[in-house]
């Protein structure tokens, strides 16, 4: 069970595949296509760093991030996780090893409990992992509630009466409860106002650095990926189109698919804005259903050749720690 | 300057109340005038909340207050009711009150007048007042019974299903839409003929010999709770089944299974207390449904056992005498809807409470 | 869009088409036909039904319609006269055919009906009866085409008429095991009958013989003055065979002979239209000469429509129906009515309500008990408050009026009556001796889901309640179920049945019902098995003497004894009320009251 | 140049169980012929309500517009009859709305609702309509545009569908086009295609356009004049580069602050804006930022300023100079 | 759509063999057999009938042979109509002498010139045409109430009108059946108490072959009450969804357009918000058609409920499957009628 893993390496994700099955039939069932949600994701994330994962919506960044969570069962590939490979992984084993892995949500409306109080709701890690006992729990809820700054005197509330910003601290609380090494960060400041997303980011940080957290964030918002990450690893319908050092990607994108992304996003000066010049992309995302042969990205491509269409391009490293996956790079 | 004063707290809840998004807030509303001073925070579940909103629509407190009033009624009815339920005075039957005269001239010329019952008397001289009071047993019982057996049954089923998925919902799914294409009351029906004469006299000691006495002890109720049960469930599991597939997608649900919650707690923590909300509601606004079934039974001869009196062997009863002593069908029949306005009224005050949506509006 | 409404509308016509399928198809042979006129031709023959619905008041000067409601819900069961078995299907069996006798609706004489007939007893003491059938009544049939009935012809073009060969078919019919007849066991007092009914008998030893076409012979085991009278019932009405088997022109029609446009008769009235569940149409028979008992009828149709009393009395009142039974529920108001109460006639119905015991039962096994609940029922009152039709409370089982009954005149004091102190102190002797109270009695009466026996039961609970401080537990069932159990090892303490004439003779009451074997009385191999559970050799005795007694005097006297056992002395019944019929008519209606269940409408005229 | 629009002191309160909520209170601005205004603030600011209540379109009950005018060709679209504004929605003002998944009726097809203005406020008949619609939805980049009038909203695309719903919009060739978030719900990509195109139809029919945001970025290359709202008010008013070169008002400098930004690559603390914006169940009488203010003074706990000039045409309601934390005056 | 329409029907048959199978175990469970008459037949003549009936047999023989009369179609030069046992509901004449035969349903036990297919022929068009005319009242009381009483939320309107509504589901057509006969019938005269203005044979099996004023005068009193009931219920309905719909923000683009009040109503909320009404059309007709049971008694009318009930208490067997049956596929077909419905009124729903 135990892989061979360089030891900063925390976690391994080869050639990850995650297909949702579109069934038809009412009595007997049967498999008529799949949704190609993740289709070969590869890529390591070392301790204490933090791996953004970006992409527009329904590329499959956070299908990756629950399937490596074993939220989702993948079709294939291996999910390394400090040296064990969770995909093979059932049932107590798995149980025990999601204490060392953590999910913060999107919506901080949806992920929170309705019916649960906060002081429930972040100690309900603790109760189910039997960590902690009795008047322990509402310690440890209380000190986490301070924590991620929150009173707390807050534990007997119900999460609709805090804010979103508030709400997402709650949910950071309950991640943190069991003092996982690995974070899955799934948007987790995109529902939130611009005030408070800083708020958010600022005490992810702080966490990160005193409990020497491992971060995979997940978001649409290059800017704050390029703000928070170290790495960050740009998806594009399934698959990792380009994965770099993030001074690398933002300063030289390689990719076309990045460097459209990049040129896309606005940035809040006129100035700048007023000089550049945007690389804009035709028509839309293909579906996931039928995904495009060879590139997923020719079909919007500007630079899209004969060969895009018939090759599937490498996922190469082409400088040090950079890796793209493109025929015209 | 100030600065100090007004940035004590670094922490940032400090200063602000609650809820920005549609929650009921309450909180100091010139917290920016006040300074630091603490804030009132009243906490509140969505139940108190939803009561709170309840308690605000003023059809589903009279609905529920009449509810209230039914069930103390059915409760004391030795004491309200004047006389037995099967207390006949052949010599009055069909009697009337004076003021009964006046609601209803039609019927002066043959109707004999005797003011001992407020309501009049039925065609063997019971007090209809009394029966009606009685009567309420069956109709206020089917409304519990019903909704309970169809909650067990149908929760159970449609959360089974639900939770699973896949195969197995597909296949309890199925079952649930075939039995749906059974036409319920014919269903009921069938079983009221098979219960009745299975049950009719049986062996003393033997299980069957227990269960018709207890139906003859419910003055032949059981078996109409369970026909209507039986056949009631099916709703309700769809219901679930349905409510359990959308919070079972709900994030928080996958928080919970990505801090390795088993299955039962999933179910029992996080879907099932977000789902009893539609599902009491649904339940609330079936009951006239029930009350009507035992009505329908009661017509068709598949009622409880007489002399037992039920709102719905009343009406039946009285229906045909609508035209020769209209009080005999008016009275039973008026407190049949005003049982169901009553449930109905609840029903969508109940609704409306438990409504997401609506959560914290007026 | 456009496609979409497409598939809808394909989809509607392809549902219409399914259930348009559901037709018989009719024939490719038909030619153009006007489009509102409906013409099916069902096997070569055309109907013509017109769309029209059925009037609904007669028109003023046009033919004479009698409006008339069934009174009960439903459809008539049947118009076959061997499967016939209650009051609605008989009622139109008695219009449309006429049997060897007839019996006079209200004077219950039996009157020469197709045959005259003279009877002899034979070396066996057999009773020989020998019927002379009427030779000039045709089979008739209504014809749709022209609107008018027709005189049947057979495949030679000849016109059929009735004879001694069609009623012997119907006696064979009746009897076949195959044909599943519920009221052939009237006619096992013919010679050969049971045995071909029930057991291996063949039809050929059944002692009913053609002498010629106009001649037919019927020997009963025993003589008895009510044998012509079976002869004349509907189950020996001549019925049309080659309609049901078939013949050379004729395609068998089976158990759908009685049909519309099948149906074929001979009596003052013929089928017309039978729409089901709906109404039935009976029109004038043009070729009935009319006899003494059967006259020609003065109305021109009776449009016989089937509903449950209180539409049917909401028809009467709304001037619609020309005659109406008056629901319970509407008679205080109708007798109070001026206009109405002028309308009710009240007359006698030949049945009988009673409560059976089980006396084999715990409790009523003690003849003490039962005659002290008889004697607890204060009929008077009941029938006073509840039943409110100025029925007659009855003493014992055999309904005054029937031959051979006692009547209240000659004997006033035979049965059981009310009599609340008897009751008591028989009820308490029992208890002593028994050393219980009377709350300690479990006592179940069952009766059949219906509120008119519910009202009877829960008042005559009351009365037991009140006089005897015995609180029985009421119990109902649907009839089906119901029948099974009072004719089940498993009988209740308690139950109820009524009994209505079928011939007018006690006979057909207290031996049919009580004998052992009786309807009310089943046996299994000679052991009583269910119903009252009783067997009485005097009582027996008693029976078959008067059976075949035929001093009509002594044969009452006997009946009188025997019901003195029956309600009195073993009290095994009891007899609740004797029926009456309460009616409206309304005054333009000439009428006769028929006291058996039937009307004949061919004495009756309209004066509008 | 002319004001096209001209709102003032406009008041606008909702009716709620707790009580009155005032979401706007006593905002004014002007509109000049052809020019791109920019309204930007977080959720709950009072943006959307502002310019919904300018065109009476709030719903009513709970909410009303209690005090102010708005002056559209000189005459106040507040006092109109619910005829004559009629004629001004649609026609001489159009909108664009941020869902453009369930702004649609999802049973018409897409013709007959972009269509639908021409017939009520051109009284052209179907045909012409459909004819014209096609028209404006090839211009707004919609692929075989005739064929797609069948269509219904669901087969569109998030960008398609906000594609049409800004020729819906347009379709009458109004004077003024409000733009309400049109791009928050799409992706980075298909943001910057909206963007390109409104640019381009705003060069084509030359209408005035107000574009209502909660993203700092979009505005800097967009707008000509920005409008930074909080708690219901305008708080400062400048011409785009003096906003974003020179921001006014702590709030504004500290929405700026809390961005990340692409642009540069130090990695520095984001700086939030502590606290949460204020529920306005009473007219403000102290400056509503002022408990997350940290330069607030004595005075903003008294006295709520009114919109103050601190240049050319830049307005800033503050008592306070930001750069040097003294007040004004 | 045909695929959808094509497996729907499948699951139809599947639905008829689950439901016959289970009807038929219960009502042979029910004690009580179909020959049981208050002067008892001899056991020797029981016998027979139930001979005649195939009653003799095992259960499982008698269900397969009830299964293969209704499913299997058979080709033969047997005219329809000449006998009870051979009496099918489809009857194609397919050449000079052949024909094509479906689904024989079997005799009635307690009519015995008829078959159930005879009830089906002359009694379900009544019903059918009654269930017809009680839905569209339903609609037309129950649409226009809940629109009222949605657009006046709260009001006067709003509260009276949702009381109507609960009235009308509150009162049981035996009491209002009497009631109307009373009043129009008996003292004003207007209206035939009972009765129903058509007969067999109906026009495609189902519609009256004439509508003139002596049809729907019969027809009224028995459709407003049998329909007054179900239109309370889709008066809460609309009232919830249209309730629903108005908050819509595609409601808020309409009145952007500048769209006259009258034309948001109608144009854009009104469709939308009937369509969960819709929904609900298929149960309720199915459920009009058959629970018919008490207005065809109060009415004298000549349709199937009475033998929804009947047949039960009759033993009648064939009858008993027949209608059972019928109802399921009835409610199948309604519901796919409605699906369809569903798909023509919402674009967004698509059946492959």
């Amino acid at each position: 069970m135990t892989v061979e893993q360089q030891p900063n390496v925390i976690l391994q994700v080869k050639d990850l595949v995650k297909h949702f099955p579109i069934t038809r039939g009412i009595i007997i069932q049967r498999q008529v296509g799949a949704v190609h949600a993740v289709d070969g994701v590869t890529f390591d994330v070392f301790k204490g760093e933090t791996l953004g994962l970006v992409g527009e919506s329904g590329c499959g960044k956070s299908t990756t991030g629950r399937t490596i969570l074993q939220l989702y069962r993948p079709t294939s590939g291996e999910v390394i996780f400090e040296g064990k490979d969770l995909v093979r992984m059932k049932g107590e084993e798995l149980r025990k090893t999601r204490q060392r892995m953590q999910m913060i949500f999107q919506d901080p409306y949806a992920s929170l409990n309705p019916r649960m109080t906060v002081g429930e709701i972040i100690g309900e890690p603790l109760i189910i992992h039997n960590t902690h006992k009795g008047k322990e729990v509402e310690e440890r809820v209380e000190h986490l509630l301070e924590l991620v700054g929150l009173n707390p005197a807050f534990a007997n509330r119900y999460p609709h009466e805090f804010s979103g910003g508030q709400r997402q601290r709650i949910g950071v609380a309950r991640a943190l409860a069991l003092q996982p090494s690995l974070i899955v960060c799934d948007e987790p400041i995109s529902a939130l106002d611009v005030s408070i997303q800083a708020q958010v980011v600022n005490l992810l940080e702080d966490l990160q650095r005193e409990f020497n957290l491992t971060y995979l964030f997940i978001a649409h918002d290059l800017s704050m990926v390029k703000h928070i990450s170290n790495r960050v690893a740009v998806m594009y319908l399934g698959i990792i189109v380009e994965l770099a050092p993030r001074k690398d990607l933002y300063a030289d994108p390689l990719h076309p698919y990045t460097q459209a992304l990049l040129s896309a996003v606005p940035i809040p000066d006129p100035n700048i804005e007023e000089k550049r010049r945007r690389i804009i992309l035709k028509g839309d995302v293909p579906s996931p259903v039928n995904p495009p042969s060879g590139c997923r990205f020719r079909t919007r491509c500007p630079l899209a050749a004969e060969i895009c269409a018939q090759e599937k391009p490498a996922f190469r490293e082409v400088k040090p720690g950079h890796y793209v996956a493109c025929h015209m790079v | 300057m100030g600065q100090t004063t007004l940035q004590t707290d670094s922490d940032p809840q400090g200063h602000d109340g609650a809820a920005v998004q549609a929650s009921p807030v309450t909180i100091d509303v010139n917290q920016f005038g006040a300074g630091g001073k603490p804030l009132h925070v009243k906490s509140e579940s969505a139940l108190q909340d939803a009561m709170r909103r309840l308690v605000r629509n003023k059809a589903a407190v009279v609905g529920g207050s009449i509810i209230i009033i039914l069930y103390v009624v059915m409760i004391l009815a030795d004491v309200i009711a004047p006389y037995p339920y099967a207390k006949q005075t052949l010599v009055h039957q069909n009697s009337v009150p004076q003021w009964l005269l006046n609601v209803f001239p039609t019927m002066q010329p043959y109707a004999q007048v005797v003011n001992d019952y407020i309501l009049g008397a039925d065609y063997v001289g019971r007090d209809l007042f009394s029966r009606i009071v009685y009567g309420s047993r069956v109709s206020l019982i089917v409304a519990i019974i019903g909704p309970l057996i169809s909650l067990i049954i149908g929760v159970t089923y449609g959360s089974i299903s639900g939770f699973f998925g896949g195969k197995v919902d597909n296949i309890m799914m199925r079952i649930v839409d075939v039995l749906y294409a059974f036409p319920s009351i014919l269903f009921i029906i069938l079983l009221m003929a098979f219960f009745r004469s299975t049950f009719a006299r049986p062996d003393p000691g033997t299980f069957t010999y227990y269960v018709s006495q207890l139906d003859n002890a419910m003055g032949g109720m059981l078996f109409i709770f369970i026909g209507i049960g039986m056949t009631a469930w099916m709703t309700m599991a769809r219901l679930t089944r349905g409510q359990v597939l959308s919070v079972r997608e709900k994030e928080f649900v996958e928080a919970a299974r990505a801090l390795g919650a088993s299955n039962n707690r999933i179910m029992f923590r996080h879907i099932l207390p977000n789902i009893v909300g539609p599902l009491v509601v649904s339940e609330t606004l079936a009951i006239p449904g029930y009350i009507s079934t035992e009505a329908f039974l009661s017509f068709i001869g598949l009622g409880v056992n007489p002399p037992t009196p039920s709102w719905g062997s009343m009406i039946s009863e009285g229906a045909q005498m609508i035209r020769t002593y209209p009080n005999q069908a008016v009275f039973p029949a008026l407190a049949l809807a005003i049982t169901m306005f009553a449930f109905n009224f609840l029903g969508d005050g109940l609704r409306d409470a438990l409504d997401p949506r609506l959560r914290g509006t007026q | 869009m456009r496609s979409k409404f497409f598939m809808i509308t394909a989809a509607l016509i392809v549902f219409s088409m399914i259930l348009g399928a559901c037709a018989p198809a009719p024939a490719p042979t038909t030619g153009p036909q006007e489009p509102i006129v409906q013409t099916v031709i069902v096997e070569g023959t055309p109907i013509v039904i017109t769309a029209t619905p059925p009037p609904a008041e007669p028109p003023a000067a046009g033919p004479k319609v009698l409006n008339y409601p069934t009174g009960g819900p439903g459809d008539i069961p049947t118009l076959d006269p061997s499967l016939a078995s209650d009051t609605t299907s008989v009622q139109v069996l008695e219009e449309t055919f006429v049997g060897l006798t007839r019996l006079d609706e209200t004077t219950l004489e039996l009157k020469p009906g197709m045959a005259t007939w003279e009877s002899e007893i034979n070396d066996e003491g057999q009773e020989v009866i020998t019927f002379h059938i009427r030779d000039d009544i045709p089979w008739v049939k209504y014809d749709a085409v022209s609107d008018s009935v027709v005189q049947v012809q057979d495949c030679e073009g000849n016109v059929r008429m009735v004879t001694a060969h069609d009623f012997a078919y119907t006696f064979l019919r009746t009897l076949d095991p195959a044909t599943g007849s519920p009221y052939a066991y009237v006619l096992h007092g013919i010679v050969g009958a049971e045995e071909y009914n029930t057991a291996d008998g063949a039809p050929e030893d059944v002692a009913v013989e053609v002498l010629d076409d106009y001649t037919l012979r019927i020997t009963f085991k025993q003589p008895a003055a009510f044998n012509p009278f079976i002869a004349g019932l509907w189950t020996g009405f001549a019925t049309p065979k080659w309609v049901i088997e078939g013949d050379d022109c004729n395609d068998p029609r089976g158990d759908r002979w009685t049909e519309t446009g099948f149906n074929q008769s001979y009596g003052p009235f013929v089928m017309k239209e039978w729409i089901h569940d709906a109404y039935l149409d009976m029109v004038k028979n043009p070729f009935w000469p009319g006899t003494e008992a059967v006259p020609v009828p003065k109305i021109d149709m009776v449009h016989y429509v089937m509903l449950d009393a209180p539409p049917a009395f909401a028809e009467y009142e709304a001037g619609n129906m020309d005659v109406s039974n008056i629901p319970l529920a509407d008679m205080d108001r109708v007798m109070a009515d001026p206009t109405l109460s002028q309308e009710v006639n009240i007359g006698p119905d030949y049945c009988t309500y009673y409560l059976g015991f089980n006396t084999k039962a715990p409790v009523v096994d003690d003849v003490r008990v039962r005659r002290a609940l008889s004697m607890a029922v204060d009929r008077q009152a009941l029938i006073d408050n509840v039943l409110k039709g100025g029925q007659e409370p009855a003493q014992w089982f055999s309904r005054p009026g029937l031959i051979a009954s006692p009547t209240m005149e000659t004997h006033p004091d035979l049965g059981i009556k009310y009599d609340p102190e008897q009751a008591k102190a028989l009820l308490q002797e029992y208890l002593d001796e028994t050393g219980q109270t009377a709350d300690q009695l479990q006592i179940t009466y069952m009766f059949n889901t219906s509120a008119a026996h519910q009202r009877i039961a829960e008042t005559i609970q009351q009365m037991w309640a009140d006089t005897l401080g015995i609180t029985v537990n009421l119990v109902n069932q649907e009839w089906q179920v119901y029948l099974d159990t009072v004719k089940s090892e498993d009988t209740p303490q308690v139950w109820r049945l009524g009994w209505c004439m079928d011939y007018p003779d006690a006979h057909n009451f207290i031996t049919d019902n009580f004998r052992a074997g009786g309807s009310a009385n089943p046996a299994r191999g000679g052991v009583p098995y269910g119903g009252v559970n009783w067997v009485n050799e005097e009582a027996e005795e008693l029976m078959r003497q008067a059976m075949i007694e035929s001093d009509p005097a002594k044969r009452v006297d006997l009946y009188a004894q025997a019901e003195q056992i029956l309600v009195y002395e073993d009290a095994v019944i009891i007899p609740v009320y004797w029926y009456t019929s309460v009616t409206v008519t309304k005054p333009y209606v000439t009428r006769t009251f028929g006291v058996g269940g039937q009307e004949h409408w061919e004495k009756w005229d309209l004066n509008k | 140049m002319a004001d096209l629009l001209n709102v003032q002191g406009l008041e606008t309160q909702f009716r709620t169980r707790e009580g009155t909520v005032h979401a706007v209170n006593g905002v004014s601005f002007q509109l000049k012929e052809g020019e791109t205004l920019g309204i930007v603030g977080e959720s709950g600011c009072g943006k959307s309500v502002t310019v919904m209540s300018v065109l009476r379109l709030i719903p009513s009950p709970p909410g009303k517009v209690v005090a102010g005018k708005a002056v559209y060709q000189g005459k106040d679209l507040l006092k109109m009859t619910d005829e004559e504004i009629r004629h001004i929605r649609g026609a001489q003002i159009g909108l664009v709305f941020q869902d453009p998944m369930t702004s649609f009726n999802p049973v018409l097809t897409i013709g007959r609702q972009v269509a639908e203005p021409l017939e009520i406020h051109m009284g052209m008949s179907r045909k012409q309509a459909l004819e014209r619609a096609a028209e404006m939805l090839e211009m707004v980049g919609i692929p075989n545009a005739k064929e797609r009038l069948n269509d219904y909203p669901h087969q569109f695309s998030g960008g398609m569908r906000q594609r049409v719903m800004i020729a819906m919009a347009l379709v009458c060739t109004p004077q003024i086009l409000i733009a309400d978030e049109p791009t928050t719900a799409l992706d980075v990509t298909i943001q910057a295609q909206i963007v390109d195109l409104v640019k381009r139809l705003q060069h084509e029919l030359g209408m005035a356009i107000i574009w209502i945001t909660h993203d700092l970025g979009i505005i800097a290359g967009l707008a000509q004049r920005v409008l930074v709202m909080y708690a219901g008010q305008v708080i400062e008013e400048a011409p785009v580069k003096e906003l974003y070169g020179n921001p006014q008002h702590p709030y504004t400098l500290g929405l700026l602050n809390s961005l990340p930004r692409l642009d540069s690559d130090e990695h520095r603390r984001l700086a939030s804006i502590d606290g949460l914006p204020p529920v306005l169940l009473s007219k403000p009488t102290s400056c509503p930022f002022a408990p997350r203010c940290k330069y607030a003074i004595e005075r903003c706990l008294a006295e709520n300023p009114p919109l103050l000039q601190v240049g050319p045409d830049h307005y800033a309601a503050c008592w306070v100079h930001p750069e040097t934390g003294r007040p004004r005056e | 759509m045909g695929r959808f329409v094509a497996r729907r029907i499948l699951y139809m048959f599947a639905v008829i063999l689950v439901v016959s199978a289970i009807t038929f175990g219960l009502m042979h469970a029910v004690p009580g057999g179909p020959f049981e008459r208050e002067k008892p037949l001899p056991p020797e003549i029981i016998a027979n009938l139930e001979k005649r009936y195939h009653l003799d047999e095992p259960l499982l023989m008698q269900y397969g042979r009830y299964l293969y009369e209704i499913f299997i179609p058979r080709i033969d030069s047997n005219r329809p109509g000449l006998s009870l046992e051979n009496d099918f509901l489809i009857n194609i004449r397919l050449g000079e002498s052949t024909w094509f035969h479906w689904m024989n349903f079997g005799p009635s036990y307690s009519s015995r010139s008829r078959t159930v297919n005879d009830i089906f022929r002359d009694n379900l068009p009544v019903s059918f045409q009654l269930g017809i005319m009680a839905l569209t009242v339903a609609i037309l009381l129950g649409v226009p109430l809940g629109i009222i009483a949605a657009l006046k939320q709260n009001t006067i309107f709003d509260y009276f009108g949702m009381s109507v509504a609960i009235f009308g589901v509150s009162v049981p057509v035996i009491v209002l059946g009497p009631l109307l006969i009373w009043i129009f019938g008996v003292t004003l005269r207007w209206l035939p108490p009972t009765g129903w203005g058509s007969k067999p044979p109906y026009v495609m099996g189902v519609f009256p072959s004439t509508m003139g004023w002596d049809y729907w005068k019969h027809a009224i009193m028995p459709a407003v009450a049998l329909g007054l009931g179900s239109s309370a219920i889709i008066a809460r309905l609309t009232r919830a969804s249209l309730l629903q719909v108005v908050r819509e923000d595609y409601i808020r683009t309409a009145r952007a357009k500048g769209l006259k009040e009258r034309l948001v109503l109608t144009r854009h909320a009104l469709k939308n918000s009937l369509i969960p009404v819709v929904t609900v059309l298929g149960p309720m007709f199915a459920a009009l058609v058959t629970g018919t049971f008490v207005t065809e008694i109060t009415f004298g009318i000549p349709g199937m409920g009475r033998y929804f009930v009947t047949s039960i208490t009759n033993r009648d067997y064939p009858v008993i499957m027949g209608t059972i049956l019928l109802y399921a596929v009835f409610l199948v077909v309604a519901n796919l009628i409605v699906d369809l419905l569903y798909a023509f009124l919402d674009p967004r729903i698509r059946y492959e």
